[in-house]
């Protein structure tokens, strides 16, 4: 079970490497903010399930999900919006 | 089991402190917001990891607010464009 | 725990480097990003000292509402922040006429008085022991007496309740002030100045159920563990500016008397309770009725919530709407087909 | 007997009241609870005259855990000039914010925001707990500055910013030194802390930015610069306030702690410093009086030369510091001391008092000028004694009250800090006191001088000003002036304030 | 170095650096900032006083106080901004002009226009 869960963590510890190296390694901000969406998202899923994996109680295990949940749907909605906030002016500046 | 979690929390932190270039370079405001969005989630992350190992729960609660509220700033900055901007077009 | 002083120097670090860096370059925009980032380490920091309370607070302050706050305050002052082709600041918001063009004197004298204040406040704090139990072992003494069972509201609630009734008057003041230098009496009707972004509609009507209920469970919570009206109150108050910018009603649909009242409860309720312990012949001031403490408590807290929740989101939507304070007609329009 | 609460009780209960109605019934609910307020405050010095001081321990919890409330003869002082400048302040802004609308808008604002800060103002002379100082000093802060940036000019507003980042800069170094405090000692009552504060690098650091704090919020020389713009561009009324009784809170406050919070550091508890910090803050103080005063000389705006005259007098209060630091630090019998230091101390709260009532009565005549002219500017004063001669009498009354003339309140004040400083052999702050007195009346005349000018056009139509306002700002100034030809009385109450005074109160146990 | 002694070393650095930052910066939104992180470090400094308890949990005094000063601490802030945007409102328009009696539409859009 433990092992379980620190390879769990290794990994999530690992997407969050990933998402900061493509972050400051990436060439321009759109793929930036792909390698962002998909990364941490990730990372905290992998970290979130080794917590699972050793939670002590059920209560702390559907917390710990339901967290993971709503930084989810609140990173998604970000990500999105900061889309679309390049878009635009990106657009603008083509005008 | 808690060392081990300290452990990888301190590298998460290690990340954010790398992160920080990003937020430091720019060079557009989304960029740093992105790093600002990053932050937010590797947050939460280092609070679910300091909760398992203090055996805290209130600090998961912490981890909650902090992965909604990460849209409150993030919203108020891309609030479409400003009426004014609009009547320039 | 070995690790625990990599964790430290690590997080210090970055709190340092943030501010330093927050403070020393030219761009505004970094600077409120990085003050933000300033919070998220600040509420690290308080949940590795233990501070869980605080840590619920500032989770909700500092990167929620304050990063608002800025955010919104950047679009009037810097209205071409970021894409700036002139880069120039605006005159006006550098009010300091003495610091208008600072010498090289000036920084001088600056660095030699903040180093003294580092090296005195250094000095200081290394003099203090490294144990203390300050005032801890009298409150879980009383604890028991306090009617709740968790240390920090029966602080706040019970055996500081004086500070807290003032620090509501403080909240309600901010309001005030504000108010006063506004045409307007409330943030009745007030919208932004553009129609919401269905995602963030969509989303927060997702959330914002889920964001009531944190709020009634941390003010539940407050009873036995970390939670009560402050962090209730500001977890509703960043709810509601969600809403708000969601373009969902919110403090701006409340009619006046409603939101008057809101504002005044938590307030009022310690004035009543002060006034009541008062003009009674045999009660203390400000002391709860030893079997009534947790009841009183409790409702002291929720109205308490109430007031702190919708006066900040007040002043953030105040903050928030800047010039777009004179309402468009489109964007009532659209608020009203939204509205909850 | 009155509760002492009622004194806070009662302003936050009439700033609700003010807040929820509508119209013309703010007024006059602003009003009557004025009048409840000076009437609890009257109420309140009986007790305080058998008893010397008294204690509450809100909520039942005693001291160290809970916050006590203590009142003692200063701070009855304190409490009964706020409630008389208060309650005429008030009369004159019924008038003053009936103007016209924009006026009524204002109004609608000013009392409840007014009845708040004053509720925060007696809590700060009840005041027994240092971290409950600090919200007593951010109600305050926050609230003088709303009632600052009322009027929407943009002067006000940058004033009021300013005023507002020095007030938060002000009370955060307070905060911090408050958080060394409470590291070093475990505990936040006053009485407790003097009891038993020892000197160490945390508590002197604490000592250090408490009084720093406090000294940018009551203006001390060179952390004087956010007064004079805040103070000349509020409307008259909240100029009457912030200058008359806001910056006395501070002092207040700074009197506490020096002199019960941390009497081993001063040189009270025997033990003198190599050099008594009271010595550099006289020195700040004497400093402040030439400056201030020579400042104010040089004003052509009637409300900027009234703000600088502040920073000048504001400067006589801390000569008590150098005075008393060098009485105890001789280490000399309370005999030989006790004489000239009841003097000092007497001097310092005639000061307190004559200025507040003077400084109000000028402020609020400056309004009506104002109101009366559309400006403030001296030199549109020209022949103002023959067309308005109740408001250049005031004026008239109010400067000599400052000036220290003999038969007004001011010639008591500072009468006495003349007499303790030559008794205690510092001839020196007799020297300032008589030089800022010269100043004083440089521009005290300065403004008479320009009222009694004959102008060429006499036909500048003046606008009508409503007698509650002129004669609001003729009492005050009658009451400094009678308060002067009545000083036996107040000085034989002062004993009693000395009873509760710092000086006495270590030695009564809480 | 103890956790205390690190944290409270930190708090003070924070508070000093703040210090700074509002004598010598310019902008007011900057000093808004340097004030919060002063109040960051006073913050910082009451809560490493209540790690030092040997007990079950922290001193809760210290926490309370921190509870306290972080709302005034926002409301003020809040009040601060408000009052900046109001004053940039103003000059941008014509100086010392009275608040009554403006159109903030106008100069606003011919000052922003490119």
């Amino acid at each position: 079970m433990h092992i379980l869960a620190v390879l769990l963590c290794l990994a999530g510890a690992f997407f969050f490497l990933a998402g900061t190296a493509g972050l400051l390694r990436f060439p321009d901000s759109p793929s930036r903010l792909h390698a962002l969406t998909k990364a941490d998202n990730l990372g905290l899923g992998l970290i979130v399930l080794a917590l699972v994996v050793t939670s002590s109680s059920l209560a702390v295990a559907l917390k710990v999900i339901l967290v993971w949940l709503l930084a989810l749907a609140a990173s998604t909605s970000i990500c999105f919006l900061l889309g679309q906030s390049m878009l635009r002016q990106d657009q603008r500046q083509d005008q | 089991m808690q060392t081990f979690y300290l452990g990888v929390a301190a590298f998460l932190l290690l990340t954010m402190v790398v992160g920080l270039i990003r937020i430091f370079r720019g060079p557009r405001q989304e960029d740093r917001l992105m790093a600002m969005q990053l932050f937010g989630t590797t947050g939460v992350a280092v609070l679910l990891l300091l909760a398992a190992a203090f055996d805290a729960s209130s600090m998961r609660n912490a981890a909650l607010i902090f992965a909604v509220l990460a849209v409150l700033a993030v919203a108020a900055y891309a609030r479409g464009p400003n009426r004014r901007e609009k009547e320039i077009k | 725990m070995s690790l625990a002083p990599i964790f430290d120097i690590l997080l210090i670090t970055a709190l340092l480097l943030v501010s330093w860096r927050l403070l020393g370059n030219s761009d505004l925009f970094q600077a409120a990003v990085l003050f933000i980032s300033f919070g998220l380490f600040l509420s690290l920091a308080w949940v590795r000292l233990q501070a869980p309370d605080i840590a619920l607070a500032e989770a909700a302050v500092g990167a929620g509402l304050t990063g608002a706050l800025l955010f919104a305050t950047l679009k009037i002052v810097e209205p071409k922040q970021g894409r700036s082709k002139n880069g120039a600041q605006p005159k006006s918001c550098r009010l300091d006429r003495a610091a208008e063009c600072p010498g090289r004197m000036h920084y001088i004298l600056a660095s030699i008085f903040v180093l003294g204040l580092a090296g005195l406040l250094l000095t200081a704090v290394f003099s203090l022991p490294d144990t203390a139990n300050g005032l801890a072992g009298l409150t879980s003494g009383f604890l028991a007496q306090s009617g709740v069972e968790h240390p920090v509201t029966a602080v706040l609630l019970n055996f500081r309740l004086y500070d807290t009734w003032l620090e509501l008057g403080v909240l309600l003041l901010a309001l005030l002030g504000v108010l006063g230098t506004r045409d307007r009496l409330g943030p009745q009707n007030v919208t932004a100045a553009q129609p919401p972004n269905p995602v963030l509609s969509w989303l927060v009507r997702g959330l914002a159920p889920f964001m009531l209920l944190a709020t009634v469970y941390l003010l539940w919570l407050g009873d036995h563990a970390p939670g009560g009206a402050f962090q209730a109150g500001v977890v509703l108050a960043a709810t509601l500016v969600l809403l708000w910018l969601a373009g969902l009603g919110s403090v701006v649909r409340m009619p006046r008397h409603a939101w008057l009242f809101s504002l005044v409860a938590g307030f009022s309720a310690m004035l009543v309770l002060a006034l009541c312990t008062t003009l009674a012949p045999d009660a203390v001031a400000l002391a709860y009725p030893q079997s009534w403490a947790k009841a009183l408590i409790l409702l002291l807290e929720s109205v308490a919530t109430i007031s702190i929740g919708v006066i900040l989101a007040s002043l953030t939507v105040l903050v928030l709407a800047g010039e777009g304070e004179a309402n468009g007609a489109g964007a009532a329009e659209t608020d009203g087909k939204n509205g909850m | 007997m009155t509760h002492m609460l009622w004194v806070v009780l009662l302003p936050f209960l009439g700033a609700l009241c003010c807040l929820i109605l509508r119209g013309r019934a703010v007024a006059g609910t602003g009003i009557l609870f004025s009048l409840a307020v000076l009437a609890v405050c009257t109420n309140l010095l009986p007790g305080i005259w058998t008893q010397g001081q008294i204690r509450v321990e809100l909520g039942g919890w005693a001291a160290p855990l809970g916050i006590g409330l203590h009142l003692d003869g200063l701070g009855t002082f304190f409490l009964l000039l706020t409630a008389i400048v208060g309650v005429l302040v008030g009369l004159y802004a019924a008038g003053f914010f009936a103007q016209d609308k924009k006026h009524n808008a204002m109004g609608r604002h000013f009392w409840p925001i007014w009845l708040l800060l004053w509720g925060g103002l007696n809590g700060v002379y009840l005041c027994s707990d240092v971290f409950n100082a600090y919200v007593l000093l951010e109600v305050t802060g926050l609230s003088a500055v709303g009632l600052t940036v009322l009027s929407k000019t943009t002067a006000s507003l940058v004033a009021g910013l300013r005023y507002l980042l020095a007030a938060m800069f002000a009370s955060l170094m307070y905060l911090l030194g408050v958080g060394l405090l409470y590291a070093a000692c475990g505990q936040l009552d006053f009485v407790l802390l003097g009891q038993d504060m020892t000197q160490s690098p945390a508590t002197l650091t604490a000592f250090g930015l408490m009084v720093f704090g406090l000294l940018v919020k009551t203006a001390l020389l060179p952390f004087h610069f956010w007064l004079p713009p805040a103070h000349s561009s509020a409307p008259a009324p909240v100029s009457a306030i912030l200058s008359a009784l806001v910056v006395k809170a501070s002092f207040f406050l700074l009197l506490r702690i020096w002199f019960t919070v941390f009497p081993a550091l001063t040189g009270q508890a025997g033990s003198s410093p190599v050099l008594p910090p009271g010595l550099f803050l006289g020195l700040l103080g004497g400093l402040a009086v030439l400056w201030g005063s020579l400042q104010a000389v040089r004003q052509i705006r009637l409300k900027l030369l009234i703000a600088y005259s502040t920073v000048g007098q504001l400067g006589y209060l801390f000569l008590i510091f150098a005075l008393l630091s060098v009485s105890h630090g001789a280490g000399g019998g309370p005999s030989g001391a006790t004489d000239w230091t009841a003097m000092a101390w007497t001097g310092t709260v005639f000061h307190v008092f004559s200025h507040g009532l003077a400084k109000a009565a000028l402020f609020l005549a400056a309004g009506c000028l104002a109101l009366a002219m559309g400006t403030d500017d001296l030199n549109a004063m020209r022949n103002i004694a023959g067309r308005m001669p109740v408001i250049t009498f005031t004026l008239a009354m109010a400067g000599v009250s400052l000036m220290g003339l003999p038969p007004s309140a001011g010639f008591v004040a500072k009468w006495m800090l003349l007499r303790a400083a030559l008794a205690s052999g510092q001839w020196w702050w007799a020297v300032v006191i008589i030089l800022g007195g010269l100043l004083t009346a440089a521009y005290v005349f300065k403004i008479l001088a320009y009222t009694f000018v004959p102008s060429q056009d006499e036909t500048v139509p003046l606008r009508p000003v409503p007698p509650a306002m002129t004669l609001t700002a003729l009492a005050l100034a009658l009451l400094c002036a009678v308060s002067g030809f009545r000083a036996e009385e107040v000085i034989a109450l002062l004993p009693h304030g000395l009873d509760g005074s710092p000086l006495s109160a270590q030695g009564g146990s809480p | 170095m103890t956790t205390f002694h690190l944290y409270s070393f930190a708090a003070m650095l924070l508070a000093a650096l703040g210090v700074y930052g509002l004598i010598t910066r310019r902008h007011l939104l900057r000093k808004v900032m340097a004030l919060n992180i002063i109040a960051g470090g006073a913050f910082l400094l009451l809560i490493s006083t209540a790690y030092r308890n040997q007990g079950a949990f922290p001193d809760p005094v210290p926490h309370a106080m921190v509870l306290t000063g972080i709302v005034v601490a926002i409301s003020a802030t809040g009040f601060a901004l408000a009052l900046i945007q109001r004053i940039q409102k103003q000059l941008g328009q014509r100086p010392d002009q009275e608040a009554g009696d403006e159109n903030p539409d106008q100069t606003e859009t011919s000052r922003s226009g490119p």
